[in-house]
């Protein structure tokens, strides 16, 4: 079948369009990513699809087109592979991190993962069906704290407007997140030892018309300038 | 180039039959909601019936019986215009744009649809309301516009229900003079309340009676000798009703004798009918001296004006006698009164039959 | 019988009706198969055996019930402050007035991710209002009362257009009348007016049901989701999804059921004229 | 002067209006109220500096462009189909036709979300009509003709229903009166029955024109969300959303003025009696 | 107990002024589109002039001047029905409760109001009515059903706008000695094209035309004299103006000289008018002999029926003879013939002012 570089010179160099599928998440760093993928290959075009990972993945499954997937956790990868949809292995890029997340200026006087559990706290979490809220029982398992929380939202930016609009005392969400959310919020860590790491992988898919390109891409994320950039935005080292 | 009607249309308590040779206009009289407008319906291809047949020039319009639908065609193909007794007036079109409705559908050009449709508004006496918005009328330049609609579609069968029942009498004169000039050669239904429609612009007319058709004729024939009682009572006549004792006499169920000239005898124990002019009958407050045949007594119910006369109602009978007879006589509502007609002045008949009788 | 064919326009009622141009049969046809395919699509993959229990689950259950409740009672507040709107706009004359038709349309361009934002700022802790509600002892926050709330912010102005347009259309003779015979106008709104609205006022009312039901951006938004409280059936079909994507539309047909189920009660409540 | 509260009830009109009841305007401003104060608050929270810059990024005016294509061609489509949809639904009689009503609701009441997998269960390669589609060459999902499906398929109900509604409440006296004057059904639709719903035709036409522009849910599901191809404004703003919700919330003032726009438009096109 | 009415409506041309006694009843007559029903539109609060004043019983209803509107009575408060032209029966109601629903609208229980709906639906002759949808009427019972549902407001002013005009011959006549008995005593305003509504129901009449009163006056004065064309002609008389040549007759523009009596001698060279019956019309074929006064010559535009006469038309005169003379003068449409008419049977009197000469 023909990709979506169908007309553009299949040789990878100089010029070609690379479509990257990403989680909504990295919606920043693979923006510049693109931009400086681009400098470096001059002529290229990366257009970038975001949106949840599963929705991506199941975008896939339905035939969308695309040459880069990228996901926040390893099982929706996983269920990529699974359909044969990747041409090699995924390999991991960033890993995330779970944070405590508060309004600015923390008016609930929140302190410690275990200050959550407070009968008079609004706390909201992601539901344990999407990776973030999985990751969130982890961190309830290995602290022994069990949250009533007053929502389990269906994803991270739920958690997230809810705490900057001041609705909820405290929401748990990734590191990343509160990087990216600026002003409005501010972070308080969960100890290493009590927090879960999630980790992000990346993937030349099988359908790609631009395979070589895709693979450039791929390692520029996984290269240093990638790591820099991933670094900005609060993710950590595979 | 003729028309065959029969329909019967049970929620309407509808059923008809009838015949019209083409270019001739047929009045249809009746009481309020004796089936008019619903035979008009029928023939327009708003109202289907339970079953009938319609027959235009050789085409089947419709032909519905006991087994189905046999033959149906849709209104738009039927080439018959129906003026409703209800304006309707496109609202959203101009008095010149809703007369030019029924040329442009006919495929003119719009210049040309314009041109006539302002040709007939002329006709109607209403040229001047061509560039008023349709709902900016008045009741009767809405009626005005909605005939010359109607008559600007050219139809092979026109249908008009109480087509100048709003006009002012001018109007209505003028319309009249125009309608009977459009009509000739026309094939035309007309329903009407008003004599002077059936005077000047039928060549026949029946009459409708709870759905059925109680008298059918030429129009001078009806006019001059009604056989229902309602149309006897729209052309003023008085019609009286009962069994032949004689040639040339009936009695009434009340037991009043009427003597009368018959064009062939009647037959004794058969229903006969009479029928006189209100002119011929006088009014007196004794019973007159003389022959007492054709007097009855009665309470006078209603005084009316009649142009110079005045219209005595006694019971359903009626007497016109001058103004100064009334003063004379001193009469007022409640008086008990003689009326007498002379036997020359009165027409005896057969009783028409349950279904009428048609003249032809 | 060589004639059966002659038959086939069958005139059903006495009032034969002016006939529809054949060819809107095409285009009709072709939206009946565009709107109708992805329901078959959709039944073709449900797995009718594991249909039941999820069904009858509790999450979906109690998802269930609270979606009902929350749409009656914003579809109620959508008639109680949408009729007087649509009325005032169709039939009073103000300064201002097209901004306030313009204002009875935002929450329809409005993406319903942002109609929450938008509540959030409004009637949330920091909102414009929420200092207000606080003290009047009001918490809307992560509570029903915030679902039915969203429903009716993005619901209201299906009910208020369209009844709206029927209002022009059906112009005030009527009311003239009624008026001219003594009655004042609460009566003639109340025996007049709504019931010769009746086929627009229900139209409009299943479209707001309608949307309240499958309302979920401007909800999880704006009032959370917890199970009982304010996750209605759509944000349960949104979790469901996450894991299996087959089993939130199996979960989706409930809603199909229900509005099929609406649809039939709104036609028999109809007058029948 | 004394008496100058008499001369309040200003007659604007020659047509003096039946007045509406006094209190619909309680209602009615509470409805104002309800719509107006979260575009109030929305308002307050837009930092005006980073407006500008913000609303005409590439990205932005990429992503209102497409919304603005797609919507119209969503709107257009919607018309084609659902007008013709409308008439058969509310003048014809045919077995099955309260199925087909229901039909018609159905992607009311199906979240965005599930109306976009239904959708890809239809034409997405696996799909019902996939197959079909590819051997004939075309792909649908993931490209701007799915981002147009997508919409009219959501907006579509919209328009029948309302236009349904209206519909009956006119009835068709007019259009006998036309079939009389030996108009076609196609002419009586054009020049009668069509220019009659005007108001309710433009009201329709305004809602799913309104809800084209703002539909999201089924579009990231079943046309993706690339740049420039499928994102259209309401992805955007979800986007922006990720990093920044005063972005999204200042982004959807853009959706709101488009919006105000069309009112505006429609208004003016709206025929005058 | 009174009506006073002054208005303007300028969109429809309209500026006219009245003072009604309570209790009576004015009928107002015009030409299509003259304004009679946006008169009573202006009475019943559904139009509102630019400048006016309504004063009904004392009440204010209505008060526009140049600085604003001073007062305003809606429509509901104004005890005041409107029977229009066109019946608008509430669709959604049956016939019961459309006439039950002015009693409703005043407060009465609903079986009170039944009851009180039933009684007026028989006065009007639809007593059998009573459980149809409003829809499944035909046009003369919905006409009546809406004469019911005004009646039954029981209102202070009762504004008719031709509550007649579809009614058959023996309804129209039932309803008509009804309304008689139902006026009475009650402030009514009629709108009429029916010289019969004038002459029974009207105790004055005002003619309009083109939104102006040009004549007033008791009813009986204006149909046995009328003074402007509009009336004569509903009346069936023929007026002819001109100016006066000396004191007992007058010359027309064209030359005509008519003699006649006059109740005062016309003062030379002033305008006048004459009157005189149809009936009062001879028709020769040639100019008769003897004395050639009140002669004129003209083509016959038009023959028609009237009651057992024949109305010849010579273009604004008409000649009631008999058919008999007709067929002895073999007189067809086109003929020239010579009307002359005795200086006995016509009245002469000075011509109306612009503004009508109201009588009292
Ligand atoms: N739309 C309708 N549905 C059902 N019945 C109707 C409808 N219209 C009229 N009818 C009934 O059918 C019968 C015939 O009505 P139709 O309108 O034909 O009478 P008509 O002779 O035209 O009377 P009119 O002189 O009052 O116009 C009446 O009994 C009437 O009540
Ligand atoms: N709704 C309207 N808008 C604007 N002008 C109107 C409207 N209705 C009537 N007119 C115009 O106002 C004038 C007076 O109309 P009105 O209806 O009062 O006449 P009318 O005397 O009742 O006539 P008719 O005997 O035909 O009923 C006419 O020139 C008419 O065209
Ligand atoms: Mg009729
Ligand atoms: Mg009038």
């Amino acid at each position: 079948a023909s990709g979506p570089t169908e007309g553009a010179p299949a040789s990878a160099g100089a010029g070609g369009e690379l479509t990257v599928l990403a989680a909504a998440s990295l919606q920043s760093p693979f923006t510049r990513l693109g931009e400086v993928f681009e400098a470096t290959f001059p002529g290229t075009t990366v257009t970038f699809g975001f949106a949840g990972s599963s929705d991506l993945v199941a975008q896939l499954q339905q035939g969308a087109p695309g040459d880069v997937l990228a996901t926040a956790d390893t099982a929706t990868m996983g269920r990529a592979a699974a359909d044969g949809l990747l041409s090699g292995a995924a390999q991991p890029f960033a890993t995330n991190t779970m944070v405590i997340a508060v309004p600015a200026g923390n008016p609930a006087g929140i302190g410690a993962f275990a200050d959550l559990a407070a009968p008079d706290v609004a706390v909201v979490v992601c539901a344990p069906q999407v990776p973030c809220g999985a990751a969130t029982a982890q961190v309830e398992a290995s602290t022994g704290v069990t949250l009533s929380p007053v929502s389990e939202e269906g994803s991270v930016t739920d958690v997230l407007g809810k705490v900057s609009t001041g609705q909820a005392d405290a929401g748990v969400v990734y590191v990343t997140d509160v990087a990216a959310a600026g002003d409005a919020v501010e972070g308080i860590g969960i100890p290493p030892d009590a927090n879960t790491t999630n980790s992000y992988p990346i993937a030349v898919l099988a359908a790609s018309g631009a395979p070589e390109l895709a693979g450039r891409f791929r390692d520029l994320v996984l290269g240093a300038q990638g790591r820099e950039v991933l670094a900005d935005a609060g993710f950590g080292a595979p | 180039m003729s028309l065959h009607l029969a329909a019967s249309v049970p929620d309407r308590q509808l059923d008809v039959a009838l015949e019209r040779p083409g270019g001739t206009s047929l009045a249809v009289l009746g009481p309020n909601g004796s089936g008019k407008s619903s035979l008009l319906g029928v023939l327009a291809g708003l109202l289907a019936p339970a079953r009938g047949r319609v027959e235009l020039d050789g085409r089947t319009l419709l032909d519905v019986d006991a087994t189905g639908v046999r033959a149906w065609v849709p209104a738009h193909r039927r080439r018959v215009a129906l003026l409703a007794q209800d304006p309707l007036l496109f609202p959203h079109l101009d008095v010149l744009d809703n007369v030019a409705f029924g040329p442009r559908s006919a495929g003119l050009p719009r210049r040309e649809a314009r041109a006539l449709a302002r040709r007939w508004l002329g006709e109607v006496d209403a040229g001047d309301l061509a560039d008023r918005p349709a709902h900016a009328l008045s009741g009767g330049q809405a009626q005005r516009v909605a005939l010359a609609r109607a008559l600007a579609a050219e139809p092979e069968l026109l249908l008009l229900d109480e087509p100048l029942a709003s006009l002012d009498v001018d109007v209505a004169g003028a319309v009249r003079a125009t309608l009977g000039r459009v009509l000739a050669g026309r094939t035309t239904i007309l329903v009407t309340h008003d004599v002077l429609d059936v005077a000047l612009l039928a060549d026949d007319v029946v009459v409708l009676e709870a759905g059925r058709i109680v008298e059918a004729g030429p129009a001078r024939d009806v006019m001059r000798m009604p056989r229902s009682a309602f149309a006897a009572s729209l052309f003023g006549l008085n019609l009286v009703t009962g069994v032949a004792i004689g040639p040339e006499a009936l009695r009434t169920p009340d037991g009043w004798i009427v003597a009368g000239l018959a064009d062939q005898p009647l037959s004794q124990g058969e229903p006969a009918l009479a029928v006189f002019q209100p002119a011929a009958v006088s009014v007196h407050l004794h019973a007159p001296s003389g022959s007492p045949r054709n007097t009855v007594a009665g309470l006078v119910t209603a005084l009316e004006p009649l142009g110079h006369l005045v219209r005595v109602r006694v019971g359903d009978l009626k007497a016109d006698i001058t103004p100064a007879a009334v003063a004379d006589l001193g009469l007022v509502v409640g008086n008990r009164v003689h009326l007498a007609v002379k036997a020359a002045e009165v027409t005896l008949d057969p009783a028409p039959t349950r279904e009428g009788s048609p003249r032809r | 019988m060589p004639d059966s064919a002659l038959r086939s326009p069958r005139l059903r009622t006495r009032q034969a009706p002016v006939g529809l141009p054949h060819w809107a049969a095409l285009p009709a046809g072709l939206a009946v198969a565009f709107l109708g395919l992805p329901l078959l699509a959709m039944l073709s993959r449900v797995s009718w055996g594991q249909f039941p229990a999820l069904v009858t689950s509790e999450s979906s259950r109690a998802a269930l019930a609270l979606s009902l409740r929350t749409s009656v009672a914003a579809t109620v507040l959508c008639l109680l402050l949408g009729v007087p709107l649509a009325l005032v706009l169709a039939r009073a004359r103000f300064p201002g007035q097209h901004l306030v038709r313009a204002l009875a349309l935002l929450p329809l361009v409005l993406p319903p991710v942002v109609a929450g934002i938008a509540l959030l700022y409004t009637f949330g802790r920091r909102g414009l209002l929420g200092e207000t509600l606080q003290v009047a002892g009001i918490q809307v926050a992560f509570s029903t009362t915030a679902v039915v709330l969203a429903q009716t912010f993005v619901a209201m102005p299906f009910l208020v257009i369209s009844l709206e347009g029927a209002l022009r259309t059906v112009g005030q003779r009527y009311d003239e009348v009624a008026a001219t015979l003594g009655a004042s106008p609460t009566t003639v709104l109340r025996r007049v007016t709504l019931p010769l609205l009746a086929p627009a006022l229900a139209s409009g009312t299943v479209l707001a049901f309608a949307r309240a039901l499958g309302e979920f951006g401007a909800t999880i938004t704006f009032a959370g989701s917890l199970q009982g409280v304010t996750r209605t059936l759509p944000l349960e079909i949104y979790l469901q999804r996450e894991t299996d994507a087959d089993a939130a539309v199996a979960l989706s047909l409930v809603l199909v059921v229900v509005s099929a189920v609406v649809i039939a009660v709104s036609r028999r409540t109809r007058s029948p004229w």
